[in-house]
């Protein structure tokens, strides 16, 4: 517990300009964005993982299940793992019409945002290209498009002098190792201030009642009834969760972890088709804004996007190796500049600024895993790949749904982990290894 | 970039080699049941500690072998670098 | 080497060449090459007296590297090859022993002089220092982004690397020699072999 | 504040016998050769070089080094440039950013007097009301983007990239740096000394007593004597795994900037301090500058930097700036020392000068005010190395906890000291390191395979028994009784962070999140400290408590420029590629290779082929020669169908499937001789396809005896295809009988083709037509194609690309691995559930497969538009009716020269799959024609008969 800012459970002063004026004038500081509690012995859920994905889970859960005794737990601080290092990109361009549906749907939670959180979370819709280098990345392209006009999401493949128009900085003359042919445009897509969504969903969840616990980490998940030791595993049911405060009874238990998805659902006995695996990114220092929109190559490994501060913000495929360890690496910034230059080569004597990386949970079929488990109350939103932030507000609307229904909501049924067991994946893999 | 302990060449950068993954045994395929063979195809313990994992020395020695390597801190079991503790949060 | 027609190089574009310099880069893609594999330890690899990551030179010029564990390329003038291949065809019928002519699907590049390890350190990892990458050593290893076979093989004078490519590479990895060994002073040799 | 130029000075770095004519925002100056941009400026009397983030206030010298946040210009079209290291250069063009119109009159500068509403994370707040204003706010906003400006049209100059291994790197060449070099160097190691500055000395090289300069003498003296390798002006930006260290060059002679990757067996951390600001009310204001400042324009530069000076300082250095002002002539109004706890509260004046200090409530006019606050360690490299930096509030600096061995720290990150001390610190630091890296080096050498055999046991690893530094204490001086600015780049002030911590943002990475204090150009070199000092403030917390915020790589930024180097794309041709770029080939990328796609028409040489012959080149083709006596049963293993049986002569189709049932690859095989094969794959797949191989022998099947070597381009492949194939491969080629009962279909004969022995050729072919595929010695492959070309004139023999082939297996319907199948197709998807033997004993997939055989899958079949004239693109979905549910797609589609009409393959759900069967194929444009299924994937000679003949 710190010093300062403990407030009563009330109305969040409202974010407003005439609001921002007052507090100016008078030199007031805001209240706490969220409370800073004692941990209860019992929840009626526990979510594990205070990222997006987490705190949208337990904002819906309150917000439209009126389920309010809920306690967000994190390790570290709130939007400390991959919310907070994901280069925020949104879109819905899948290729699968189940990826497309579940995708658009958060777009346009994404874009209600502001207004539902009351926090400006700077939903910036400024287009999405993805480059396509051959013919057969043209022809993935067009089989996105096609796939997205019949789910009603704006996508159209357009040709170099359209590109050209849109994105002046792109070299799109003949000559480069990696031409560009054509891309998938898709208006819609752009990028949103990630850690305003952390921030936002934290908030709004905090006035419905839903706790947030910052440095408290799962060391357990507590079960009975279950095959394996412990009472854990298939055919049992959660029982609490043990933490480095205490412990803590609840019937409900949701992984909403990245990077440790498969070391929390191990503590409930549940194996996951998840490897971990590092992602990185970097920023350059900033510039005068030059590029309006978001640029993917998908040949090239890379996607590129300027922030209204001027930054050029880069990331990558995931690294090839399974770790644990989120050092960054020198051969990722100079694969990357390679490749950004390949595309603009006007921008060489930009510097890069720093980089960092996050852990992403990788599975098969590059879909999620979400939804019940054959553990009774433990639920998974997990196995997120690169894909995670852009799904974040339908995940937790989804999740929410799962969790006060008892029943799994059709648009996560194909996400189902009980897929691997049938054999049928998921399609998304065909839309190759960086989607962004 | 990653020193990874080949056993024919020597420490070579990552770079050098292709990530086979997890080392899991294939299921006799005349009686494995779906479940098995699924679990040989996708389930994966990904411990964050020691793995056994395949690498392939691509630009190298050109072969298959398996290693040890903590997932945690990246250093491998045999033979460690002197003086080095690696890998961790940044 | 088949004698007629002849041997057309990778190395196709035309350069200015001289017969010596500090730093020389010469096109030996003609040179026979063959790759001969058996089982380490046996009596082949005996025979071939190269285990992996050295070389040794045999009679009538030939030049035998220990490629890999259990591969050997060996190169020079196409009768002592012969010679060295030869030499296997008397080893235990039990034993799994096959060689093939790869002169065709492999480029031979020289590096020549005493800047050849700085130059070679702009476009590969090695360790090029006389005590990683002695002379006789053999190595793989990526050059530009190119997997090449390498072999340190020292003259009377200066420092040589050989380096053999992917023949389709040939001629990107010429130019790539070209341009890393351009503050060097880097000439291109005549062709030889 | 008013800077001029001094007479020359004993150190100073300038060579005043050459000017360097320059230009400022448009208007001419001059300087030294020796200058930086910064100095040059300031000694023409500049005193302002930029304008701040937010509230465009003016900004000066700071700390006139390459960590200044206020020098950040454009030189030409290199934008951030920082002009406190940039070495003056005759005819640049620099301009100041972020600054509209103008420099000294900028408009946005009117944002200081809203600076209380525009609090740290304000736009978090507001703008989201109207919603659909947003956008245009946020154009408002990109609109205050710092920095410079992108030239779209700059070359990508030249940039190459050094790889080196180096016993010792040292990152810093102070004194204790250069000892550390020198001993690690006397010791036998292989050193390379890496200085940030343009000049090795550190802070010696500022100093102005005589011992100090004879101490850099002596040094400078003994590096040159030494076989120690020394970069100037050039920073180590990075340790990554096992010592992998990222080095920047900036001063290369051909490169625009050099990144050296280096290997280092120890690196020594010697990167001394950085001068930290001290906060409080005007802390930004022109003519506050720190002590290093004041030194560094003295004493290198021989600028004065004002006439009458305050002087704060808590530490001998401020008192040496004291001094060193005194010198040369600047009026020393007052000195407050910080030792005895007196502080500065404020620096007033106009919006662009200082004109005096308040301390303890005096106001003492000034035109500069010097600070020596304390430092900061910049403990990047360190931190990079997994180590977690501890607080030392005796001393208020951090300082290194636990680093891993091979990573060693001296100088000032290590403690302080006299400079025999320091000195005497890195001299033992550098025989720890030579020890320590000779045990790596030992261990290296005698693990690699290539290395000269080790000499004796490896060297013990050598323990840590240097005399430690001391730690002198330092006054916990980092906000003053009033607020000020602490991160000068982003323009957050203490106050912005002492209410993020009441909001909420308490932590340290929350709070820098929230204000976006330590995220720009100088990534927290010169407050970090100051930030996590509000927050500790803010909470009542120590700054141990509160900790820092993590360093990230680089340690200094560098350009894509030179992180990019000399971009290596390695391209493949086959040896015919100079007789294509002859004949007008249009080329195309296909993975690495450049191929040829077509010659100018494609339907015609597709009519060509169907009529007369053709050649094509398709070396890419991918071919792995197999020998050994168990190779038949690697063909069971690898397949779907069965190989025991296959007699030498012949060859076989097969498809590979991955151990998922998805299909992987195929090709056909060659029995070339008893215990001799040619496997040949799709161009694509060839590297990926040979690695399985190698892994399945390797790892699964380590007894079997079979050699594969790739050879995918020690042949040419040339296809010679059409009616008249037989007559021309007939007239170059000695010692086969061509005749059809001799040499009949998916057969392969050993052969020499036009005076080229050792050539293979195999009648098999992708277009349907009787078709020869040479193989040739690629040495010969020039020869071989041009002798075809000429032996065949009288036949109408032409070249055809990719694309006439692609539209001849179209209409033969040959699926394409990756085109026609995806990331889910099975195997028997494809139609050749025949060729999927399920009673063998074992092959990749087969579990998969028998179970697919069950299952419901969607098919690959040939479709025809009923309006012939129709070509769907590529991706048309295939829909239910009018409806959106899609229900297949077409993955080919070309209009057939041979047919006259358009042709495609597609995947259908399993109910559409029948021969005859009506779909809706939902073209691009977006209308609905309607299509049918065909009975057989061929649309054209589904006999074969042609092929055959």
């Amino acid at each position: 517990m710190t010093g300062i800012g403990r407030r009563l459970r009330r109305r969040p002063p409202k974010y407003s300009a005439a609001a921002l004026a007052w507090r100016g004038m008078r030199g007031d500081y805001w209240p706490r964005v969220w409370r800073d509690t004692e941990l209860k012995s019992s929840y009626d859920a526990v979510v594990v993982g205070g990222g997006v994905h987490g705190l949208a889970t337990a904002y819906y859960l309150a917000r439209n299940h009126g389920i309010t005794n809920v306690a967000v737990v994190d390790k570290a601080y709130l939007g400390s793992g991959a919310s907070g290092r994901n280069t925020a990109i949104v879109r819905a361009n899948y290729l699968t019409p189940e990826g497309v549906a579940f995708y658009d749907r958060s777009l346009q939670l994404y874009n209600s945002m502001a207004l539902d959180l009351n926090i400006n979370v700077m939903m910036s819709e400024r287009g999405h290209l993805t480059l396509a280098h051959n013919d057969s990345s043209l022809r993935t392209m067009n089989w996105r498009a096609e796939v997205n006009k019949l789910q009603g999401v704006n996508s159209s493949v357009i040709g170099p002098d359209e590109i050209k128009k849109i994105a002046p900085a792109l070299d799109t003359s003949s000559h480069p190792r990696y031409p560009i042919l054509g891309a998938l445009y898709h208006p819609p897509g752009g990028i949103v201030r990630h850690d305003a969504v952390v921030w936002g969903y934290a908030r709004a969840a905090d006035y419905m009642g839903v706790e947030m616990h910052q440095k408290t980490e799962v060391l357990d998940i507590l079960c009975e009834g279950g095959n394996g030791p412990d009472g854990k595993g298939p055919g049992g049911k959660v029982v609490g969760v043990r933490t480095n405060r205490g412990d803590i009874s609840t019937p409900v238990v949701v992984n909403c972890t990245a990077g440790w998805a498969g070391l929390i659902s191990a503590m409930a006995g549940v194996r996951l088709p998840i490897t971990t695996h590092p992602l990185q990114a970097a920023v350059t220092e900033p510039v005068k804004v030059f590029l309006p929109t978001v640029v993917v190559s998908g040949s090239l490994h890379v996607y590129i996007s300027q922030t209204d501060r001027g930054e050029l913000v880069f990331g990558a495929a995931v690294d090839p190796v399974a770790t644990y360890s989120i050092r960054g690496s020198l051969e990722f910034t100079e694969e990357l500049a390679g490749h950004v230059l390949e595309l603009m080569p006007g921008i060489s004597r930009m510097r890069l600024l720093r980089q960092w990386s996050g852990l992403c949970d990788m599975t098969p079929d590059y879909s999620p895993v979400m939804g019940f488990t054959p553990v009774d109350g433990f639920l998974v939103d997990v196995g997120w790949g690169t894909y995670g932030f852009k799904a974040a507000p339908v995940s937790g609307e989804q999740m929410a749904e799962a969790v006060a229904t008892g029943r799994t909501p059709k648009l996560i049924a194909p996400f189902a982990l009980s897929r691997f067991d049938s054999g049928e994946l998921v399609g998304e893999k065909g839309a190759a290894s960086v989607g962004h | 970039m990653l020193l990874v302990p080949c056993p024919n060449c020597g420490p070579r950068n990552s770079a050098d080699l292709r990530y086979g993954g997890e080392s899991h045994a294939r299921p006799d395929p005349a009686t494995a049941t779906p479940q098995q063979w699924r679990g040989y195809l996708y389930l994966r313990d990904n411990p964050a500690g020691w793995l056994r994992e395949t690498w392939y020395c691509r630009s190298g020695c050109r072969r298959w072998f398996t290693l040890e390597r903590n997932t945690a801190t990246n250093e491998f079991r045999t033979p460690p670098m002197p003086g080095d503790k690696r890998g961790g949060k940044a | 080497m088949a004698e007629s027609p002849a041997f057309e190089s990778p190395v196709v574009r035309s350069y200015e060449s001289s017969s010596g310099g500090p730093l020389m880069l010469t096109d030996a893609s003609a040179t026979t090459k063959w790759l001969v594999r058996a089982e380490t330890g046996g009596a082949a690899a005996d025979r071939m007296d190269a285990p992996f990551g050295s070389s040794r030179t045999a009679g009538g010029g030939a030049f035998v590297m220990g490629s890999r564990p259990g591969e050997w390329i060996v190169t020079g003038p196409a009768d002592a090859v012969a010679e060295v291949v030869a030499g296997l065809d008397g080893v235990d019928s039990s034993e799994f022993v096959t060689a093939l002519d790869w002169t065709h699907g492999r480029a031979l590049f020289l590096v020549t002089g005493t800047d050849a390890p700085r130059m070679l350190e702009k476009v590969c990892s090695l360790d090029w220092s006389d005590a990683m990458t002695p002379n006789g050593a053999v190595a793989s290893a990526s050059v530009a982004k190119v997997t090449c076979d390498i072999a340190r093989y020292d003259g009377d004078s200066a420092p040589t690397y050989m380096i053999f490519c992917d023949r389709s590479f040939g001629q990107y990895l010429f130019d790539a020699l070209i341009d890393a060994g351009d503050e060097f002073g880097l000439a291109v040799g005549l062709p030889n072999g | 504040m008013t800077m001029s130029r001094l007479g020359p000075q004993p150190t100073e770095v300038l060579d005043r016998s050459t000017k360097l004519r320059f230009r400022w925002n448009g208007k001419r100056f001059d300087g030294f050769e020796g200058d930086t941009i910064a100095s040059a400026l300031a000694a023409a009397g500049e005193h302002v070089f930029s304008r701040s983030m937010k509230y465009h206030r003016p900004r000066g010298i700071l700390t006139a080094d390459y960590w200044d946040p206020n020098l950040m210009v454009q030189v030409g079209d290199d934008p951030n440039v920082r002009a406190g290291n940039r070495l003056l250069e005759a005819g640049m063009d620099v301009r100041a950013q972020n600054v509209w119109p103008s420099l000294h009159r900028d408009i946005k500068a009117a944002n200081s007097l809203f600076g209380r509403f525009l609090t740290a994370g304000f736009y978090y707040k507001t703008f989201m009301r109207p919603a659909w204003l947003w956008p245009t706010y946020e154009r408002v906003l990109a609109t205050f983007a710092p920095g410079g400006k992108i030239d779209l049209d700059t070359p990508h100059r030249y940039h190459d990239k050094r790889y080196t291994h180096p016993d010792v790197v040292v990152a810093g060449a102070g004194p204790a740096g250069i000892e550390a070099a020198l001993a690690a160097a006397a010791a036998g190691a292989r050193v390379l000394l890496v200085e940030h500055e343009h000049a090795v000395g550190g802070h010696l090289r500022y100093s102005s007593s005589d011992s100090d300069q004879a101490v850099l003498a002596e040094l400078r003296a003994a590096l040159d004597a030494s076989e120690v390798e020394v970069l100037t002006n050039s920073t180590v930006t990075g340790r990554y795994e096992d010592n992998w260290l990222g080095i920047v060059q900036r001063n290369h002679p051909i490169a625009v900037e050099r990144l050296i990757k280096a290997r280092a067996k120890v690196l020594v951390a010697a990167p001394g301090l950085i001068e930290r600001p001290y906060v409080f009310s005007g802390n930004d204001r022109p003519g506050v500058i720190t002590s290093g400042a004041a030194r560094r324009l003295i004493n290198l530069w021989g600028v004065k930097p004002g006439e009458r000076a305050v002087v704060f300082t808590a530490n001998s250095e401020g008192d040496a700036a004291a001094a060193d002002l005194d010198r040369v002539g600047v009026e020393i109004a007052a000195i407050i020392d910080g030792r005895e706890g007196k502080r500065v509260s404020s620096a007033q004046g106009s919006s662009r000068a200082l004109g005096a200090v308040v301390a303890g409530g005096n106001r003492i006019e000034a035109d500069l005010l010097v600070v020596a606050a304390g430092w900061t360690a910049p403990t990047s490299l360190l931190n990079m190395a997994g180590d977690r930096p501890v607080h030392d509030p005796a001393t208020a600096r951090f300082f290194p906890s636990d680093p891993p061995g091979n990573v060693l720290a001296t100088g000032g990150l290590a403690g302080d000291g006299t400079l025999d001390e320091l000195r005497a610190h890195g001299a033992a630091t550098g025989r720890l390191a030579a020890q320590r890296a000779a045990a790596v080096a030992h261990r290296l050498q005698a693990m690699t395979a290539r290395a000269r055999p080790v000499d004796g046991d490896e060297p013990a690893w050598a323990p840590d028994e240097r005399t430690p530094l001391g730690r002198d204490p330092h006054p916990e001086l980092y906000r003053s009784d009033t607020h000020g600015m602490v991160d000068f780049s982003e323009d957050v002030g203490s106050k912005d962070l002492v209410a993020a911590a009441h909001e909420g943002y308490d932590s340290v990475e929350l709070a820098k999140r929230y204000t976006t204090s330590t995220m720009g150009p100088s990534q927290g070199k010169l407050e970090t400290v100051n930030t996590v000092a509000a927050i500790a403030e803010a909470r009542g917390e120590t700054i141990a408590q509160v900790g820092t915020t993590v360093w990230r790589p680089p340690y200094a930024p560098l350009t894509l420029g030179a992180l990019a180097g000399r971009v290596f794309e390695p391209v493949r041709v086959s040896s015919i590629h100079p007789w294509h770029e002859a004949n007008g080939v249009s080329t195309i990328i296909a993975g690495q290779w450049m191929r040829p796609d077509h010659y100018g028409d494609p339907a015609a040489e597709v009519r060509n082929v169907r009529t007369n012959v053709g050649l094509i080149d398709v070396t890419p083709l991918g071919k792995l020669d197999l020998r050994g006596p168990d190779i038949p049963k690697l063909l069971n293993l690898l397949y779907t169908n069965k190989w025991s049986k296959l007699p030498v002569g012949k060859v076989r189709y097969g498809m590979m499937c991955a151990e998922d049932g998805v299909v992987l690859d195929d090709g056909v095989t060659g029995r070339l001789g008893e215990d001799h094969y040619l496997m040949t794959t799709t161009s694509s797949g060839a590297g990926g396809v040979w690695e399985w191989v190698e892994n399945w022998l390797q790892t699964e099947r380590p007894d079997w005896k079979v050699h594969v070597t790739p050879v995918t381009t020690a042949y040419v492949s040339i296809n010679v295809a059409g009616p008249k194939a037989r007559e021309l491969v007939g007239r170059v080629t000695e010692g086969v009988d061509l005749s059809p009962d001799a040499f009949p279909y998916m057969e392969v004969r050993l052969a020499t083709v036009a005076g080229v022995d050792g050539c293979f050729m195999w009648r098999i072919g992708f277009t349907g037509e009787l078709s020869f595929e040479i193989h040739a010695p690629s040495g010969h492959g020039l020869h071989v194609w041009e002798a075809l070309m000429d032996a065949g004139q009288d036949l109408g023999v032409g070249p055809f690309g990719l694309e006439g082939q692609r539209i001849m297996r179209l209409e033969k319907g040959h699926f394409i691995v990756g085109q026609d199948t995806d990331g889910l197709t099975l195997g028997p998807s494809t139609g050749l559930s025949p060729l999927i033997k399920l009673d063998k004993d074992d092959f990749a997939g087969m579990p998969e497969l028998a179970w697919a055989a069950d299952r419901s899958l969607p098919m690959i079949v040939a479709i025809q538009p009923d309006d012939p004239n129709v070509v769907p693109d590529e991706a048309s979905q295939i829909v239910r009716g009018n409806t959106n549910e899609i229900l297949g797609r077409i993955t080919s589609a070309r209009m057939s020269p041979t047919l006259g009409r358009s042709i495609c393959l597609g995947q259908v759900e399993p109910e559409l799959a029948a021969g005859g069967t009506k779909v809706t194929v939902l073209l691009t444009s977006g209308e609905r024609v309607s299509a049918t299924v065909m009975d057989h994937h061929a649309h054209f000679d589904p006999a074969g008969e042609r092929l055959r003949g």
